[in-house]
């Protein structure tokens, strides 16, 4: 796939933005400025930038609860994501929804789902919305390996085969569900031979290396708008940070993820971009200050908002 | 005024609203082909055709997950859950997600969304196939629950809920498609979260809902042939519930049974008792009486399954205790 | 697989009573005097009597609510069955159970599950306790095509083959679920085609031809037994009556279940045993009688026996 | 007697009937090499195997599902679900069929099942993540329902679970698990199905459980030094429940109140509120009170969560009130 010098110099900086954003929310999380869960993305970069730099406007995103990347990817500002992790009124989701619950309807964004695979159906319902009415839209869903294991993703991967829906299935393959390893806890060691009792096409990809990410997501996402079904891809990824905040890590050792964090996808992309003189040093070193002081402002932005008022708790319960 | 079963009135609900707006389509198993398990669906397949009234697989997940997404994309399904037993099936789609999403992320996704399925004992299915877990659903905040006792509410309810934007589980009651009653011939809806006299009465209340209503009604029948005129009230929502009409009843009548076909332990007797107490204790002559389930998984044989179940002698014994307490 | 003239004539008995049995059963149904659903296993007699034919004393059985004849080739008494319909205090769960819920923990037949799919983990649970005890025991799960579509299905598969499980999943492929075909509710048609998403090794069986299923199932249930894990049958068959009593079956033409119909598993076994000279018209004859006979006094029994007093209402909703 | 953290009492009681019975094993997501996402089963895995501390992929209606089928062969399961909230994706199996299947099949099957969960708000995870939902459990008969309140409650309780033979749901709190208490130092077990008073008192009943407990016995604390003693009455189970106590108290304070963590509408509060007017009619003084979460899905801003939830000053308010009543 062709990509154009200008859409390269975005995906970076889209990449870097998301690191220093979660850096920067581990520190307040540390503080205590962030509550709850925090998930961090960082490791997996390349996966959800070139997935979704590889999406038209029309094309609907869903994921976990891993979702700052993807909320940045999708284009929300980091200003609105650091204001919801604080919990305020700026925030995404009004401060309501917290780490794991950030959506964007005006960017196509569903969310930032916490039930491990609950938003699989969901996904199969936003293709079936496109569906029923003949938009040539896809639906792309995110979910992790271990999700691959719940009722939810049998019954919605068969839904969508049934109905033929317009559904990219995407599992990040980032070899834990919290600490049990796939072997431990899938049938089979790879994911997309799951699709396979689908029948769904399906195809493995790596993660580390935002180019293949990009290409396979393309093609993979022309396939399924052609209207043959749904399809899926199976992204192989590492996290290089604990399930979330917190977590001992007892289940992994350090060697292991030395040994990922030097096949880090910000680094070969950077590499990349050299190799092939789509950029200079000069210029990525000026997209990463770029990203710092953004995520200075957003960070400055989000601790000045105001709190949600005591008459927020009881708004938005119904509609009607 | 026409006479029609619920099943009528149900499916005419359906029938009329998908006629008036094309976003609204049913799915679940066997709605289609088969054209509905209590036949409520029966020739919609036919006319509406395959894109508007869809077959589902044995997935109630992926049901009630389906018709999430779709309603978020601003479409309005109507779920089919063949009995309520099997919403256990899909209770984290029902309680996590369609209860949580519009609040939980701000306002920003709309969930016009019916879940519609069927509740009760009495038809000899045994434990699993047999509930009345109706209180349950109703204890979820970002939840309507709706479960209507006659075929004229049964039609407006149902229509309001179609078109409201919220997500609402709409309980139909296994026993009670054969029941007839008037249904006015012009469209109406009827506003969801208002309790209704279905009776009106002043020495005793009764409160009840879906099934309950249907007992509690014969009831005050045999109750007016002694004598007694009972005020029956019909709460046709569960959530919100509407105590008005219930407090305003019990200030003139200073008594009351609450009347439910699930079990009484923390059912819907419970909270309808509570409020009143909270409401209007200084009005209260004598306890509030329960007639609920005996608190056993529903058995297959028949005298014992009638013997689990709350029966009309029942409610009679209960207001007589009332009456004399 | 040698089977000897004394196991084909019990086990075309079993078959014979089950078709009687049942026949008997629709008779009551329609005089009122069965109560509830009543799910006929007519036309698939060859699966569950071939199969369980094959199992030994300490292998499990367990199956959903189409369960009648599950139970007679276990070993249950038609007294206690019928009765069980009746929903006298004779019947094997004391008539609280009634068609859908019917077991004999003694005759290793672990139920009669009315919810869909629900009995899969289940049956997981009963392989890990054989497991746990290091037994060598197999558990035996049947289940129809319609129930390979719910979450249940691809949690309990996936365990099993993670775990191990000394598990035999058998399908019984009747080609309906309620009124709706395998093409209209999976993905794949040929349902042994999901097994490969979990790995686990898997076959499709005419399920017409009892020999077929009892040499299949034998070999199934050994290779279980020997510890290499799971394994999936699909048994191909065909359910001569509407899905339960009071079914319109609009879903599908009469033409098709007469093409059916003439390939009776009964009829099939009769053929071949005579074919074979294992026996003669005259003893298959006798062993009809004597089917027919012994439904009669079972008939009888069960129409005889008490009701449940009003004391067991409350009996046995728990143990302490 | 050890002063105990309620992890601590809730490890050591797993832990010592895991060394006392070979058929008592664990399985749940997380509980083996990672220790527990509380910590409660950390060094079980490295002690007992793999074999006895069995991981499991996730899938909540496999770890139910197959903890009750493990049951029916005579095991003694001890099924962890890693919260209260995703016990709604393996509500089949608990209320479908842990709860049915022993009476459905005429007691044939004993399920000797012990399901510990985890409930509870305050956290700051966002709705989908903090529900305190206990009481729909305990609405199903064929389940108990078991929710302690102290740390020498947790581990007696559990032991009992654990010996039982009927499927228990075992529920903890999130936010209790440093609270620390005295523990006996002995084996003991303690009955499952039996109230407790928690603190002497005279002047009113407050009524609680778990989280609730914590915040009654704080409240009356500060009730104390106001002159008002108050009895707190920890329920300690929700089915079977015991209303014994309760009564006898408040046959002598004449005054109640409720206090649980969950929503109110449909709550437990509205059961023990309602049983107390059932049964001590001729004792109320003055309405009783509920003091329990607010109607919304709990959201993740601190204030606003703080807000929903119940806390002591509205314990003290609600005294108040009846006192005055
Ligand atoms: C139904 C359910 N069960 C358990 C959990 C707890 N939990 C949260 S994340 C997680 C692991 C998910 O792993 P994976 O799908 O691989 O995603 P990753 O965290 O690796 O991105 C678990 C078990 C949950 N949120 N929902
Ligand atoms: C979870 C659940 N959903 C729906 C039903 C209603 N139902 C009962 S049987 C059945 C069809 C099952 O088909 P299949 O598994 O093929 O078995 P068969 O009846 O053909 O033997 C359905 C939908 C149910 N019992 N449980
Ligand atoms: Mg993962
Ligand atoms: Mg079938």
């Amino acid at each position: 796939m062709n990509i154009n010098p200008e859409k390269h110099l975005d995906m970076y900086y889209q990449m870097v933005l998301i690191r220093r954003m979660e850096e920067r929310a581990a520190e307040l999380y540390q503080q205590g400025k962030i509550g709850g869960f925090l998930h961090l993305y960082i490791g997996q970069e390349a996966v959800s930038t070139g997935l979704i730099g590889a999406r038209l406007p029309q094309d609907r995103v869903i994921t976990a609860y891993r979702d700052h990347g993807v909320a940045v990817n999708c284009g929300l500002p980091v200003n609105a994501i650091l204001a919801e992790l604080l919990g305020k009124a700026t925030g995404v989701s009004k401060g309501r929804g917290g780490s794991m619950h950030m959506a964007d309807t005006s960017r196509n964004f569903w969310g930032g789902h916490a039930i491990v695979g609950s938003h699989l159906p969901l996904a199969a319902g936003l293709a079936l919305g496109d569906q029923y009415a003949n938009k040539d839209a896809v639906t792309i869903c995110m979910f992790g390996d271990g999700a691959t294991n719940i009722g939810y993703f049998h019954e919605a991967l068969n839904l969508s085969k049934v109905w033929k829906l317009p559904l990219l299935w995407v599992c990040e393959n980032n070899q834990y569900g919290m600490g049990t390893t796939v072997e431990h806890a899938s049938a089979v060691s790879e994911i997309r031979q799951k699709a396979e009792g689908y029948g769904i096409p399906n195809e493995r990809v790596d993660g580390m290396d935002i180019i293949a990410v990009y290409d396979a997501s393309s093609k993979a996402i022309e396939r399924v708008r052609s209207g043959e079904g749904p399809y899926l891809l199976e992204i192989m990824t590492y996290r290089f940070r604990g399930h979330s905040m917190g977590d001992p890590e007892r289940y992994r050792e350090q060697a292991e993820i030395k040994k990922w964090q030097e096949q880090d996808p910000i680094g070969i992309y950077h590499s990349y971009l050299l190799g092939k003189k789509i950029a200079s040093s000069d210029e990525l070193t000026g997209i990463e200050k770029r990203a710092e002081e953004d995520v200075k402002a957003a960070e400055a932005f989000a601790q000045t908002s105001p709190e949600p008022t005591p008459e927020e708790l009881f708004m938005d319960i119904y509609v009607d | 005024m026409a006479r029609l079963t619920m099943r009528e009135a149900i499916s005419q609900a359906l029938w009329e609203e998908m006629e008036r707006d094309s976003s609204v389509f049913i799915l679940g198993e066997e709605v289609g082909v088969w054209g509905g398990t209590y036949a409520v669906t029966k020739g919609f397949y036919d006319h509406f055709g395959a894109g508007r009234v869809k077959d589902t697989p044995i997935s109630e997940s992926a049901i009630v997950g389906a018709a999430i997404g779709a309603a978020m994309t601003g479409l309005r399904p109507v779920a089919e859950l063949m009995t309520i037993n099997f919403a256990f099936s899909a209770m984290d789609h029902i309680v996590n997600q369609a209860a949580k999403l519009h609040y939980m992320f701000g306002g920003q996704f709309v969930l016009p969304l019916v879940i519609r399925t069927v509740s009760g004992g009495g038809r000899q299915l045994g434990a699993t196939h047999s509930q009345t877990p109706d209180v349950v659903f109703a204890h979820f905040p970002g939840l309507k629950v709706v479960a209507p006792g006659t075929p004229e509410d049964a039609k407006g309810l149902l229509k309001a809920a179609i078109r409201s934007n919220d997500p609402i589980m709409f309980i139909e009651h296994a026993t009670m498609y054969q029941v007839r009653g008037e249904v006015p011939e012009e469209d109406y809806s009827i506003p969801i979260g208002v309790s209704k006299i279905q009776r009106q009465g002043k020495d005793v209340t009764i409160v009840s809902y879906s099934k309950g209503l249907e007992l509690s009604m014969k009831a005050a029948e045999e109750l007016a042939r002694d004598g007694v005129e009972a005020e029956v009230i019909d709460l046709r929502t569960l959530r919100p519930l509407d105590m008005g009409p219930v407090i305003e009843s019990f200030k003139k009548t200073n008594r009351a049974v609450i009347v439910e076909e699930g079990w009484k332990s923390f059912g819907v007797g419970a909270e309808v008792s509570t409020r009143i107490y909270e409401d209007a204790f200084d009005y209260v002559d004598a306890p509030i009486k329960r007639v609920a389930q005996k608190e056993v998984p529903l058995p297959y044989n028949r005298n014992l399954e009638q013997m689990a179940l709350p029966q009309v002698p029942d409610i009679l014994a209960a207001v007589k205790e009332v009456l004399n307490g």
